[in-house]
């Protein structure tokens, strides 16, 4: 049997069937489909919603990605069902750098690709961050695989604060490896720290930054001074390449003029 | 294979240290992603197209990868006045500011902006999926006359980026001539489309695209030679080149330079890849090759 | 992938077994060789183009193969009228005549000869590579209008093939029904020209020629989806098809059948090998399928 | 080093430089090329005189044609010196089923494809003819690798007559294969020979049609009825193949009109 879509050779985007769609938090939904992708965590694909518009999406495993309501794209994500059809590309970018201690720093809906080395049993130690309990990403399932420690900014569950507060009962130094991903203020704050303690050549952040084109054609995702392409030589950078860099002031709209972070 | 001695290039009214030059659009949204293509060798540089108002671009998806070729649609995205700045730590560098318009006024407002930051000044009368701008003026010899003039009469070398979708592209390129451009740019993206069959519907957002890539290299070297011989003006070949032998190639159509954008795909050091093939020191001077498949 | 409902079709006034046809120029050149081609699995053969005046065709080299695709420069070579004997033992079989001619006259007096013997008729007014004929007629919608007509009035099913080395195909598909053609074809080849670098000049004898095959198959996707939207009489895809998914991909875009060429030259069954695919009995009508791209 | 023009990956005629050119008679020379082709005995390649025209040409050998002077193209040939350049696309066609104790027979320039069956000890016996001594090619070459049998239209050497006048002393039992190339006409009287005695599927003809496309798409090289197209699935064609043919009677010129043979 032929994939549905799999004739064009993966040309042009693979049609997928959306097989299950799962409500993880008020605002995030899991939406997995009938075609697996051979891809390494960390890695992104382009979801194509037909009519609507195509955006950057992690892989949350092999067949599903893990999406926050946000605007346009997404929220027409969330209005789909089980048996529609959505269409990918990818999977893009380079994926984690796996060490053999590591420890994974999420915040938010940036659980998302850092599921799969967890399950993958790669993340020694997990820390989840979310604005509240119910916000909270995967916490069954990493509970299972990680030690897991949560922080939440209302203190409705684990340590009040930014995943930040966790770091001060933490041995940075028991870590081959720290991959982090969530909110850029809030992986700005882990750089500090991490290169307050020196080890920000250890350290990978997962860059969200506008993606046209997803394959390192385009321009619109690199980043400053580097002009490294997020999509292809990131999305996941090492903490030493980010340090001097735009990475938590600012970054490029979908026109290219410079926003605020 | 034949080599080219090394050496400083004189490319329609710039100098550049060597033939390869990146294509308008190819990671050419900001300054520091255009430094960077310097510092991987590139000759020189083209920006993302420029316009007289800010773009968002069309609705996802803008891009295909095929087989043999590109198909985009990115619908001219960019940050207008903004990108002055953008470029301005490369002043003095061989960065040509690629600009697009709906008519002569906006091009010549938009290329006067670049004046003292861009070393030239591309024409995009080319880009087949705007509506009301790029090819949409660029099918129309008067038109092209016109936008050319309104912007060479400002004194800063002036390129026009030819599309490859009209019927005869001798007579655009005439008028760009006319115009007085420094030198013509052939060819843009050839109009295309794929259609998702799981879907249904066309791959890119804005439905209709371009083509790009090698498997458009045989329509490029065609407009190349054809231009050649109908105009005067120095070409520069543009449009699936991704090798050495492929410089060549339109260099004996006729260009005097290539530009190279969805080779850029495959291998982001596409350029200094390219020179080390094609150049030695005991090579020919490019201009023995130039147009000499000609006659 | 979808399947599609085997049975026999209506193409543009003729009947044929499925949706696979073999394009004009392609192993037509003898009565035997076409209808080894039905006997392969082709629904109907076009013929190659047949002119007023026997012609001997370019000088060689006429052909290259490309990675991903064909270059040809055949000069239409043809034997002319005695090509009616040719085929005329293919009597009441789905052979279209492909007739070409420097105005209408000639294309009335060649389509004439194959009245009783030719099923169709389909006017090559789309040749980039011959002077005076194909795409030197076809690029002008009057003289499209008018050769049409001159057909058409002659009461056989008459194909307009359109070239895409125009500004707007549309334009020229409109002229095609106005002068009463039955169905559209497109695309021919699209000009262009390799070199070789080794030999410093044009591959092709005649320098230019036609690119087909895969390189070809987005641009025969938009002429296709385009002529769609502006035209109201059957179109039949051509350009790269090599697999039933392009079969597919043409029909979304609004083709009601294809024509396949250049594929022949991977396997010689193509057309079996693509109705294996393509076809199933739990498969959905043509018919719902076809321009289901649009809207 | 990349051979010239090897860059193109052969997508476009290869360049060659000619290294070596033998007057083997008079109206017949062989060019030899710098660059050798991978093929089988018996595959044609499509030779650029540049400026003039394509013709079909057997491999005399890896990386030589041999060329009877006829008309434009081979006069242009002739005209060429050791440093010039054509151009080469190739090998095309299917080349000789090969047997384990093969007749070859030859008719004037016909030896040409048949020259690397012998060179490689694959044919037992081979039959030479020409019009007369000085056109018999390959002589001392067949001499050395086969049992050569020689006829001659005038008798200057060998045999007087027809190649088939060899015919009488031989023992078709003998062989497994048998492999013909010449005169068309000389060939159809072998053909007519080795149908009498029921061996013609056993023997095979290199057919020379005008070729254009070499690869099987423009249709000018087919034959009746068969459509069998000489430059793909010939230019061999087994003799049961030909018996109800064309073959002997008529071919088609560039245009497609039928000329008689
Ligand atoms: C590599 C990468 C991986 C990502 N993984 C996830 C994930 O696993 N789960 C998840 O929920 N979100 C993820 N995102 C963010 C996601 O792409 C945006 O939330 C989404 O594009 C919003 O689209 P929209 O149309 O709903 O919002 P819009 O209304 O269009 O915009 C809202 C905001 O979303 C961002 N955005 C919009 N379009 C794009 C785009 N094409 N590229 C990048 N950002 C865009 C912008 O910051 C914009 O301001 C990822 C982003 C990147 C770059
Ligand atoms: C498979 C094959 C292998 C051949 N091998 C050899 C060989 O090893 N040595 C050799 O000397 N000759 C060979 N020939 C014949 C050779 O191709 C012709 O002699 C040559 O094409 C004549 O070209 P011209 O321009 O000199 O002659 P022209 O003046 O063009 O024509 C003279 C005659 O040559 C034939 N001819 C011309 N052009 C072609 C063409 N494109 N295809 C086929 N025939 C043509 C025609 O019968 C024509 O009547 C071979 C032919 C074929 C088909
Ligand atoms: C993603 C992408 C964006 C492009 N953007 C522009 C543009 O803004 N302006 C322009 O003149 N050409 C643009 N082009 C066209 C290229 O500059 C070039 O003419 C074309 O791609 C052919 O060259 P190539 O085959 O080397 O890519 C773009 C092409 C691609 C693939
Ligand atoms: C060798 C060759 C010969 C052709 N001859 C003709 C012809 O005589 N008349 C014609 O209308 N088209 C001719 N064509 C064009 C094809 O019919 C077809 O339109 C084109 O090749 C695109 O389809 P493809 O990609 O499936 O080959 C020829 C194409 C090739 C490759
Ligand atoms: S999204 Fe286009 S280069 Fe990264
Ligand atoms: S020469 Fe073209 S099919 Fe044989």
């Amino acid at each position: 049997m032929t994939l549905w879509g799999a004739p064009m050779g993966d040309q042009v985007p693979r049609t997928v069937t959306i097989t299950g769609i799962r409500q993880e938090t008020p605002t995030i939904r899991s939406f997995s489909f009938d075609s697996p992708f051979e891809f390494a965590a960390g890695q992104f694909v382009m979801v194509w919603v037909p009519g609507v518009d195509e955006v950057p999406m992690a892989l949350s495993s092999a067949n599903s990605i893990t999406v926050q309501k946000v605007g346009d794209a997404t929220t027409a994500l969330f209005s789909l069902n089980t048996s529609d059809r959505i269409g990918i590309r990818g999977p893009f970018g380079n994926g984690f750098f796996q060490g053999e201690k590591m420890l994974a720093i999420a915040g938010g809906v940036g659980a998302a690709p850092l599921l799969p080395l967890a399950r993958g049993d790669r993340a020694m130690t997990f820390l989840l961050g979310a604005r509240t309990e119910t916000e909270l990403l995967f916490v069954d399932q990493l509970d299972e695989c990680t030690d897991l420690q949560i922080a939440t900014d209302d203190g409705s569950l684990g340590v009040q604060g930014f995943v930040t507060a966790l770091f001060d009962d933490l041995n940075f130094g028991a870590y081959d490896r720290i991959v982090v991903c969530g909110p850029e203020l809030m992986m700005r704050a882990v750089l500090g720290k991490v290169a307050e303690i020196g080890i920000e050549h250890r350290t990978e952040f997962t860059l969200h930054r506008y993606m046209k084109c997803g394959v390192g054609l385009c321009g619109s995702c690199c980043i400053d001074p580097s002009g490294l392409r997020v999509c292809r030589d990131g999305p996941v950078i090492s903490g030493d390449l980010l340090i001097k860099s735009e990475f938590g002031q600012y970054m490029r709209d979908a026109s290219g003029r410079k926003q605020k972070i | 294979m034949v080599s080219i001695r090394p050496g400083p290039v004189n490319v329609g009214g710039i100098q550049t240290p060597n033939h390869l030059l990146l294509a308008a659009g190819i990671l050419g949204t900001t300054g520091a992603s255009l430094a960077r293509m310097l510092s991987y060798g590139a000759g020189a540089v083209v920006t993302k197209s420029i316009g007289p108002e800010p773009k968002d671009g069309h609705a996802g998806p803008c891009l295909a990868i095929l087989d043999d070729g590109v198909l985009n649609a990115m619908g001219l995205p960019n940050p207008s006045k903004d990108f002055v700045e953008e470029i301005s730590p490369l002043k003095g560098k061989p960065v040509i500011a690629s600009i697009y318009g709906g008519n002569p006024e906006e091009f010549a407002m938009v290329a006067e902006w670049f004046r003292g930051s861009a070393a030239a000044i591309e024409l995009n009368l080319s880009c087949p999926h705007a509506e009301g701008y790029g090819a949409a003026v660029g099918s129309d010899p008067h038109l092209v006359e016109a936008c050319t003039l309104a912007v060479s009469r400002l004194g800063m070398p002036t390129w026009v980026k030819l599309t490859p979708n009209v019927t005869d592209i001798t007579a655009i390129g005439k008028a760009a001539e006319r115009g007085g451009a420094s030198a013509i740019v052939a060819i843009n993206t050839v109009k295309a489309m794929r259609i998702s069959t799981g879907l249904r519907r066309p791959v890119l957002g804005n439905r209709y695209g371009g083509l790009s890539g090698k498997a458009i290299f045989p329509v490029a070297v065609r407009c190349v030679y054809e231009l050649y011989e109908s105009c005067h003006i120095p070409i520069i070949g543009c449009g699936g080149v991704s090798s050495a032998d492929n410089v060549l190639e339109m260099m004996m159509a006729g260009a005097v330079a290539v530009e190279i954008g969805s080779a850029v795909y495959s291998d982001v050091r596409v350029f200094e890849t390219i020179a080390r093939t094609l150049y030695a020191d005991d090579g020919v001077p490019a201009h023995d090759l130039v147009g000499c498949a000609h006659g």
